[in-house]
């Protein structure tokens, strides 16, 4: 058995495969869903509208941050192409109130919790490790180890129960936090203790992986021999699978999923099948492992041109609006590309001060010693 | 000023510390192995669930990083949690969780977030117990920019510091000294005696060799400076308190007059704390230094079994052994 | 809710309970399984009384050693008492190429797998970490930080899997591993990596719980929210409950998991229900914690006593047989107690030894360092 | 003795260093994320697994902690198993493996099992990535009896070194200097140097002032000696390439001529590698010193965002600080 086919025997094939949740098809069909269609069906054209312009917009962020890694304007950039659907689908579920623990690569989810997006850049250009303050949209900083942030989202929702800010009935006060996480990232033992905890605390939180199929180079097969899931199951509480690229369905299963959290039922685990259509990051090279047919296949189920089609069929938009969100894009990408260059590097010894609320005077020596050391070349300079 | 004077034990006195802490803040939680009804496998938490409930004081599951890593997310929500590690070589299934989370996360965030959290670890050896119940794991916190290290040699200490390491806004690792958790003391519950939280402490005079410690071996080093009394040898005994930072000064201050200077602990000697006190004495007090810092320490090797942890461990004689060194010269 | 409630909760009564394999009743009548009777239909008569023979046996091993703990010739024991069943069945569906990865519990397994008894205490008393030699009995050290040994186990599984010995159909050369554990082992991250791992490599390893219901203090509620046997279903292999007490049902649903392994047809989890009767160690004080009449409950379970009143129901067995086990425990605990105190202690540089199979010159000067030290006081009574 | 000598970048000397391995030893195998078709993230590996097989070459979940702990089993059945660690802030979650069972278990047997575990590190900053890439966590490995600590700073070494790490018969944890996988060097593949893995090394005489650094940091501290000639100061360079157990020798009877050491590395000055070297040489050579050891490191803070990297890392003009800094005593 190589690798190669134990990748594509787990895929393609529609036989054995455990169900989907789909409630819009690769060719923008609406299809009705006896569970999962009330969940959804408050939602408006208007919504749907927003909707696609979220898909849009973020992926314009994502592509810009990649042509900025080129120009060299960024030192790296993990892309989301292909998980747009995922990502917006489950944060438009989010209330205010809810909170989001993300991996690196959700930069749709930061869109849609109002991050501002040159704050994104930050990070991946190298002057800061997160920007943003994850208190104003209630959108915690990436976390790059994999899987540790599972752990914080399940505590924090410890928190909220113990705030009394769930199961109360109350709209506006009930509250869920939501873990993102990549297929990889099932395999760290922080995840499956992050499973545990919240099974054994009822902690409100949903577990959200984006199984893009790959964990850099390695196929889904490297980390599970069945559906993720499923593993929910073995932990105690509800796991399903949703159609990736499709806004509708991840918006219907969050929603789902955020409620039984905010009504004191306990996690949940959504497993979003989609696809990386990008490298792992800028510097990954994925011709050394993938297939391009892999990558065609996946690109019939774009999850931009599927709203897009299902607009137009039932006339939610025309022309006008999708030149207009094109102008937006554009626009906003200018501003990216200007606000990224115009990001300031830190200064040298403001490292000394965030290492602690409470900076130690030995800490403080280090810095002073730092700054002597940097003012000499300055002395000299001026000397000369 | 009113005194509450009470002989405690050091685990009476951290129990009595954890119990004014909870009382002074909703916000503090405990949580770890059997802390709750059990009230610690060394009944440091003993009686606190019964009084607090099962909300504030948790019995989790028995996984170090998820103890740590839930204890992140709780303090993210504005929670003080204290988490209890059952031994210190049980740490380390949490150590991902202290090194790559705890201790960068207020720097990751360019200081927006703050992790009040307090990680309570017995240390040490000396009580007869098998592999991973005996070790002192200290130097591999302190080598972690972002975390503070404390530890505490006696009940007065214990019953303060630990409540300065709770209300402190630092993560903080504490680590309690359990061969001593048996010492009794007189304790003032009231009145606070002053000494900061990340200060050192001349813990007896002397002028004839300088000697650095900390935790459990405090008391050895007191003793040893009783025995030298006999052949007519000061020993000035400083209780280092806090081993990041690390506060040298009065250190430096009495190497400056001893001219010697012997670090004890029971950690193992390469990289141990005593090679950075030796290093930064030594780059202070080049002068003054009459001969190369002494350190005694346990050895490089794995804990040893318990029937001869006594010659693995330092003791009075060979504190005392380390002193005659640092005199040869 | 407290802690009690819950603890009550999972256990005692039997609706909703999941379904248990036993084979033998504890008032010790054999009853029949569909589909167990066929894996012990070979077991002789004298094999049962081999079997109570372990069982007493093993037994007299764990209460000497907790007497010899009372009287301080040991530091420290826990006490298996309760969980003999689990360990004899499981280990004597073992053949003698398969390799055991215990955890600190596991007496009657040594015991079965021909370790001598004195060599269990070493440990215990404080001369050694363990004694044993591994490779003599393929039984591994005890480890100590819990869940660290089931990833060995799978690791030493994919060694077998590379010696091409398993999946072979030759029955001297195929071999399996299995790895014991705990019930609130299951919560570290390394016992769930080491089902993942056990999974994607297909790896022949069986996964032996002993739910014994408590760790140290913390009843199963605390660890999980449904049976354990259910997690091994969320990462694609078989897991099943058993009567811990029924040492016929254990050795059955091992032989069968066992031989999947040895068949190359990958890992199994059995939960064996089973209850520490006993403290958690000789420091533990379970008054604190729990009910006596939990203890009472489980008395008439006590997995020896079942297997006594099937032999006698069965005319298995007389009494000068019950008499000649009780006398061969005799002489085995008297040998016990003079073995355990004739262990010596270490030389204290010993140490220095062990740690590197190249020993380097730094290491060596620190032996020579205390070897010095220790002489000085030699030299110092000799000149007295 | 033939000679096969070929220009090699260090990242393929690697490469070529584990080919050798497997070719000369049926039971090592490569484990680790992405090590099998994509050749690791530095392709170190690559190749192998198209020669070797998917048996060899194993591409694991996604977890470190499993990564040692089935390593620990492989190794139990016979194995030579060579890990590979992603990047350095990524070797955390597999710590407790590390330190309580690879570094124990020959210990914990009385000798009798043996680990032959090889850990490989790249580490080290200066290629302006993201957080967690660009760590110096070596000391604490070093601080762990059990487990030896080596690094290379050049390809022939990187060829040498490994292939003798592999061979051995105790665990060693090997960092690689990742911002130095694209130096170049010739490398005779066949005829062995004939250095010791566990042996340090001087790579440049001089008489003034004694540097000894070890990693990426010997070329930053090789062209400062150069930068210092113009200055007429003569600095004598020692590569340690040991860093557990640390081979001072060369480095005492160095600085019994110089009279002065500066110690350079990447990671964190307290309780780094530095640290350790500081205080030993002060033991040994006391007399001999002028000025106490200066230690050129990075600071005690996390790693720094990538566009201020270089005021933290130690470049060539603050090993001439330092230098300066030793002279001035
Ligand atoms: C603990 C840890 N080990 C290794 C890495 C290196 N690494 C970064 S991303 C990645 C793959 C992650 O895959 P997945 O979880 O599927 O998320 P994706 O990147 O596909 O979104 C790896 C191995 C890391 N960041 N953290
Ligand atoms: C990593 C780690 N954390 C904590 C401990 C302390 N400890 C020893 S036994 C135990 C409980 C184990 O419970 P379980 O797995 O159910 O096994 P049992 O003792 O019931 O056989 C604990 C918490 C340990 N040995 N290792
Ligand atoms: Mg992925
Ligand atoms: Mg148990």
């Amino acid at each position: 058995m190589t690798v190669d086919t134990a990748a594509t025997s787990n895929r393609g094939a529609a036989d054995g495969e455990p169900e989907l949740v789909q409630l819009l098809t690769p060719e923008g069909q609406r299809i009705p869903h006896e569970r999962y269609d009330a969940l959804i069906d408050d939602i408006t054209a208007d919504e749907i509208r927003g909707f696609y312009r979220d898909l849009v917009l973020s992926r314009r962020i994502d592509s810009e941050a990649v042509s900025l890694q080129r120009q060299g304007e960024l030192g790296l950039w993990a892309s989301m192409l292909g998980q747009e659907a995922a990502q917006v689908g489950s944060s438009r579920a989010l209330r205010r109130q809810d909170h989001v623990f993300p991996t690196y690569r959700e930069h749709a989810v930061a869109w849609c919790r109002g991050v501002d997006p040159a704050q994104l850049l930050g990070l991946f250009r190298g002057v800061d490790q997160g920007s943003w303050d994850p208190a104003q949209n209630n959108f915690h900083l990436y976390t790059i180890v994999i899987g540790a942030q599972t752990l914080h989202a399940t505590g924090y929702a410890m928190g909220v129960q113990r705030d009394g800010a769930n199961g109360t009935g109350d709209p506006d006060r009930d509250a869920a936090v939501i873990a993102y996480f990549g297929d990889g990232a099932t395999s760290q033992g922080d995840v499956s203790e992050s499973f545990i905890w919240a099974s054994v605390n009822n902690a409100p939180v949903v577990f959200f992986c984006q199984n893009n199929q790959w964990a850099i180079s390695e196929p889904l097969e490297r980390q599970t021999r069945v559906p993720l899931y499923r593993r929910a199951h073995g932990f105690g509480f509800p796991g399903l699978r949703v159609d990736g690229n499709d806004v509708l369905a991840c918006l219907a299963v969050t929603r789902e999923a955020l409620q039984r959290a905010r009504d004191g039922e306990g996690p949940s685990l959504i497993e979003a099948f989609t696809y990386r259509m990008g490298a792992h990051t800028t510097t990954d090279d994925p011709t050394r492992y993938r297939l391009d047919t892999e990558l065609e296949h996946w690109r019939l189920k774009d999850p931009i041109e599927r709203v897009k089609a299902y607009m137009i069929r039932s006339e939610m938009a025309d022309q006008a609006f999708f030149e207009q969100i094109e102008a937006e894009a554009d626009d906003m990408a200018e501003r990216l590309r200007r606000e990224c260059r115009a990001l300031p590097d830190p200064a040298p010894d403001s490292i000394f001060d965030q290492v602690y609320v409470d900076t130690p005077p030995t800490l403080l020596a280090q810095r002073d010693e730092m700054v002597r050391y940097l003012d000499s070349f300055a002395d000299e300079e001026a000397s000369r | 000023m009113t005194s509450n004077a009470s002989t405690l034990t050091l685990a009476k006195a951290l129990n009595a510390g954890l119990r004014r802490s909870m009382e002074n803040d909703p916000k503090v939680l405990m949580m770890g192995e059997d802390v709750g009804k059990l009230g610690g496998v060394f009944r440091v938490t003993d009686g606190l669930q019964k009084d607090f409930g099962e909300d504030r004081v948790i019995d989790t599951p028995l996984a170090e990083s998820g103890i740590i890593g839930t204890a992140v997310g709780l303090a993210l929500r504005g929670y003080r949690p204290v988490c209890e590690i059952q031994f210190d070589g049980f740490v380390f299934p949490g150590y991902d969780q202290l090194v790559t989370q705890v201790a960068k996360m207020h720097f990751r965030s360019g200081g927006r977030l703050r992790l009040p959290i307090v990680v309570r670890i017995p240390y040490g050896g000396g009580i007869g117990a098998v592999e991973h119940h005996s070790e002192s794991p200290e130097a591999y916190f302190a080598h972690t920019p972002g975390l503070k290290v404390v530890t505490c040699a006696n009940p007065i200490d214990a019953y303060w510091m630990l409540q300065d390491a709770i209300s402190a806004d630092d993560p903080i690792i504490f680590f309690e000294p359990k061969r001593r958790y048996y010492e009794k003391a007189e304790v003032d519950l009231d009145n606070h005696p002053g000494i900061g939280l990340h200060a050192s402490r001349v813990v007896r005079d002397g002028s004839d060799v300088t000697v650095a410690t900390y935790g459990p071996m405090v008391k050895t080093c007191l003793e040893a400076a009783v025995a030298a009394e006999d052949e007519e040898r000061s020993l000035e005994i400083i209780d280092l308190r806090t081993l990041s930072p690390l506060d040298l000064d009065p250190v430096y201050e009495s190497v400056r007059r001893t001219g010697r200077l012997v670090v004890v602990h029971e950690a193992q000697r390469t990289l141990g704390i005593g090679t950075e006190v030796a290093a930064r004495v030594t780059e202070e007090c080049f002068y003054s230094l009459e001969a190369p810092v002494v350190r005694v320490t346990g050895y490089d090797t794995p804990y040893p079994p318990a029937r001869i942890e006594d010659d693995y461990l330092p003791d009075l004689d060979r504190v005392l052994d380390g002193v005659d060194r640092a005199l040869a010269y």
